[in-house]
């Protein structure tokens, strides 16, 4: 019996476990751990149209239980996504995720049209929540209106599925979430990062370069739990959900709350096997405790 | 090939103030192939502190399948790892980057090494290498006084030694490149590891034809995924030119990278 | 030298340390451990008008490196708080800070007007962030206009100095502050709890009764750093900061961001000597690192 | 008086699956003066798990400045306090709340102690202090199965003791309240603790004029200023009547309650 296959808007997953955007880069360096065919997805890290350097280092700083980042979106450039990291990563039997950043809906436009169109991208996700770039970015994921008039010019381009990654920094992740939905999109993941900041007593200033960055880790998984029962209680879409995720129990509490599939981002820099190991923790829980599917448990918590 | 292992504590003890030497045993050992490289350890079993930390290997016993760490205890996680006792266990992820070529010094030759501070454990492994080898070794090791100072006899068993203190509680006053120009040393290739600062002023000393420095800058994955410690190479056009200190180096080539 | 004591609007602190509301009571069962003179003032449990009892149990959580509480503003109504609490308390040395609450503004202004009125309470701290019940309380922290208009009509009663609550869970904390300092605030407080939430494996339902509840504790302290540091630039109110402080480090962190005064809530239940701990370590911390008074080191973060 | 201590564990044993006996000395002993009560105990030194954990005292020996607690290693918090060996210390906050009244019963009258699982260990304390003042106890322990029992032949030695595991493994078969119906107990006083189904149909049972149950709630603070804790009087007009478990109980008269 397979507890783990499913199938979402333009992906079939072996197993609902994958990698989250910026946590993962482009898959190369886990490769020389393990075989990338066993992971559902893979979902890289931010592309955008011109390459980006990102941000001055110091760019991450550890934090009670979580991390904060403030890389800046650096990545090589959509063209050689495509030429280099994408071809590449077609040796594997993997769907991936691209994930599509951009200041303006412009860019965010061509990306998706271009990268759409690779034959193993199975699916956009539109980061519109990514904290740590001044202009643009974050602006898309804060403001309902804004979000949807992006989702449909990025729905009209795109010749695959487009999920949007939310943004926890709102007061009302619900609004968000419709807003997308009644922009076209076919899924969500989320959480982004939440914003914080260390300050390095020593200096009096700021740890990170950029002075602020994203908070992420087990950290923040309360709020990513929280978010995820509303929002999969209030609209149709799937959901991937991530935040905090690093055990079994974890995933398992995700999908109590709604979610279809899994991502994790921290927990790969803290076990670099963490992915592997989870799928196949996964399918002995679900044996253990007789579900005979992942999805029977989704949203059983308010169901 | 990158292992993630258990490891072993086979010792451990503060050799200098707040500075501590741990032995680790295990299958891992037989990846390292050259000095300079690091290993990334969780300092504890608990979920925090969270993140692992890159430290530099300083001595590797192949035959004994062990290799030894010097590292400071100062926040969570060295703190955490300096409660270790004999027979604990670590969670090692390496080997890990780029070490020191040894190959770029030639039987005869004679090398000039550079260290300041927690920079010096990993000049430890490349200077036996290169005695090994038939390379005549200088060492300018630089601390912040006499508490802090570590290896100065190591050091001197392998070649000349030269040591600085901030405070001129030990060796001679001042920086480590006070020590090279006042006694005029070079060398056919020097290697540094230390604060970026220093490295900096290391280049400039062009106390050698060639060299090699090692950087450090904080990590999230350590093998090259995150984008986490990246740098600016010296000559970068476009701007958008970087190489990753975790997997590029931590060892560069002097003046490859934009200090 | 007295590296400690403050002033601030209504406030005279020996000290800036002081308890955060709903983790100190009314002070009595802490008054069995230690003299309650030594704080710097003590935030009160939320005071309604009527008396209320709560949520349903289970109330509080555990979360990586925080809590979800859902206590849902328990306390024994305006009359009794006078009579019974804000009486007893007077044989201490201590100004208080009322914690007022509310369903609506009428609620909020009879609370305030007659709790003002109360010799040793020294300034007010309206709870317009409360994510624990469902009628009103979060919406009037959530909705920059609504907030400030609450805090005019309670200006227009108190007797005393008036300091706003902010939540987190908002996209733009510094529209809320600026709101609320057009209202007419005195003075902030900041941040109440995020919203999160945990899952029952064995139930497969969410832990609290409430269902949702809120975070606090060294998990959200780089969110409270980080909304702390925005706000202290972005208005001239004074502010008391809160959020996973713990251990002097973090009141450090706090003033470096911007705080005035620092509010300890959940680390009274890991150690419920740590109000006058930390005060003491101060007070050492400052004299070792030659900081004649913590006002020196405010907001050094981004001056 | 409350006190916080690190109290040094004297010792610590599996004493059943996943059951850990462990006995610690301190100063904080001299102010147990109850059967019944609780401490809340921070399982370890590490921020996480972060909040402290509420504990019964199962035994105390003033003399010696020991108390021994038996607990059930199941979350994060049980589990890092079962590793804790001879000679470790513990952040103890204690004694906590209101226990059993001993002086509930008189010499010579009969006393029906009802116990489930994990509510079993401080019925053990209060047990002795009854037997001590001449007043005959009668046992009733009912567990999961045998694997999870406990003390069962500590109760036999200070009097009649009857167990019931749910299937049947150990003693009769079925659960506390049909062993009570089906031998007839009956007593002058029950005292019971339990989880919370098992303390409602205890007090159905009507097995003696007046009684004590003990209850257990997820708590914040542990001493009565969070409010986390509370339950509903049972007889509360207003609605909002209440009684903090933590510092009100843990002990409360049978029917003062709403269960
Ligand atoms: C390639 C490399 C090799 C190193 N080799 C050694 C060595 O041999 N001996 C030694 O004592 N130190 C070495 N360091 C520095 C060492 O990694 C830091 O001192 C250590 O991570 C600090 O952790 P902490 O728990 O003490 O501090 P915390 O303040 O708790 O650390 C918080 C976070 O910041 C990071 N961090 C803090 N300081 C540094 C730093 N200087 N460099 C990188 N990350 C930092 C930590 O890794 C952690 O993620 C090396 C660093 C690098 C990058
Ligand atoms: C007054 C009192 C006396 C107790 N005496 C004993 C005893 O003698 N032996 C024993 O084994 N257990 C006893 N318990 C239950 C014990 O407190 C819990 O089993 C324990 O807190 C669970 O912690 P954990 O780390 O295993 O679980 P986790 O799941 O990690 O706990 C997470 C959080 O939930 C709380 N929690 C979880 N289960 C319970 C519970 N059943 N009751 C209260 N809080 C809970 C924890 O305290 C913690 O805050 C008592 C509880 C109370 C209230
Ligand atoms: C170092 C780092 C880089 C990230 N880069 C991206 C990114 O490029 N695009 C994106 O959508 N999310 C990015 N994220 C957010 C993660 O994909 C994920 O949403 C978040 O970290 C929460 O999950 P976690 O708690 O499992 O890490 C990044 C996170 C981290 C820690
Ligand atoms: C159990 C509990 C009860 C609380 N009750 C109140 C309250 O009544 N009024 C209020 O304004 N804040 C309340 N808070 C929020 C705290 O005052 C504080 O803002 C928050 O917990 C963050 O600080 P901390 O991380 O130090 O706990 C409560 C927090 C906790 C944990
Ligand atoms: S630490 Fe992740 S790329 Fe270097
Ligand atoms: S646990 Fe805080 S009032 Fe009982």
């Amino acid at each position: 019996m397979n507890r783990l296959a499913l199938e979402l808007p333009g992906l079939s997953l072996k197993n609902p476990v994958m990698p989250a955007s910026g946590c993962f880069g482009f898959g190369r360096e886990f490769s020389q751990l393990f075989d990338l065919s066993t992971l559902g997805s893979i979902m890289i890290k931010a592309t955008t149209e011109a390459p980006r350097y990102g941000n001055a280092t110091p760019r991450v700083a550890e934090t009670p239980g979580g991390m904060l980042n403030a890389i800046g979106l650096q990545n090589p450039g959509l063209e050689r996504v495509i030429a280099n990291e994408l071809e590449w990563l077609k040796q594997f039997d993997v769907p991936i995720i691209a994930n599509v950043a951009g200041s303006q809906t412009e860019d965010y436009v061509q990306v998706a049209k271009e990268i759409s169109k690779v034959e193993n991208v199975h699916a956009l996700e539109l980061n519109i929540s990514c904290p740590n770039v001044k202009t643009g970015g974050i602006a898309f994921g804060t403001v309902p209106e804004t979000a949807k008039e992006l989702t449909k010019h990025v729905k009209e381009v795109s010749e695959v599925p487009v999920y949007v990654k939310l943004s926890p920094n709102v007061t009302n992740i619900v609004e968000m979430a419709k807003a997308v939905e009644d922009g076209g999109a076919d899924g969500i993941t989320m959480i982004n990062t939440l914003i914080g900041m260390r300050i390095d007593l020593k200096t009096g200033r700021p740890v990170l370069s950029n002075r602020t960055g994203g908070l992420s880790g087990p950290a923040v998984k309360p709020v990513a739990v929280r978010m995820v029962y509303e929002v999969s209680q209030q609209t149709n879409l799937p959901i991937i959900g991530m935040g905090g995720i690093s055990t079994v129990e974890d995933i398992i509490e995700f999908s109590l709350a709604g979610a279809d599939a899994f991502a994790i981002g921290t927990a790969n820099f803290v076990n670099p096997f963490v992915c592997p190991e989870l799928i196949a923790e996964l399918d002995q829980y679900l044996e253990a405790h007789n579900v005979d599917h992942i999805s029977e448990l989704k949203g059983r918590s308010w169901k | 090939m990158i292992q993630k292992e258990l490891m072993t504590v086979v010792s451990q003890s503060e050799i200098a103030k707040n500075i501590f030497e741990m032995t680790l045993k295990g299958a891992l050992v037989d990846q390292i192939d050259q000095p300079g490289k690091f290993v990334h350890l969780k300092a504890s079993e608990e979920m925090m502190p969270l993140l692992r930390r890159p430290i530099s290997i300083a001595r590797i016993e192949h035959d004994k399948q062990e290799f030894t760490m010097i590292y400071r205890a100062e926040g969570a996680g060295t703190t955490a790892l300096s409660r270790k006792q004999a027979g604990d266990q670590v969670d090692v992820l390496g080997p890990l980057g780029h070490g020191f070529p040894v190959e770029a010094a030639a039987p005869g030759e004679t090398a000039l090494l550079i260290g300041g501070g927690i920079g010096v454990p990993p000049l430890y492994e490349l200077s036996r290498r290169l005695n090994q080898k038939g390379v005549k070794t200088i060492h300018v090791l630089g601390f912040q006084n006499k508490e802090a100072a570590f290896y100065t006899e190591e050091f001197a068993a392998l070649g000349e030694t030269y040591v600085a203190t901030v405070d001129g509680s030990l060796g001679e006053q001042g920086f480590v490149t006070d020590v090279v120009t006042k006694h005029g040393l070079r060398g056919d290739v020097f290697y540094s590891c230390g604060p970026t600062v220093m490295l900096k002023a290391v280049e400039k000393l062009h106390a050698a034809p060639k060299g090699f420095i090692s950087l450090e800058e904080r990590m999230g994955c350590g093998i090259g995924a995150c984008f986490a410690c990246v740098c600016h190479p010296a000559a970068d056009e476009t701007g958008t030119g970087y190489l990753k200190i975790c997997s590029d180096g931590p060892v560069f080539k002097a003046g490859e990278v934009a200090l």
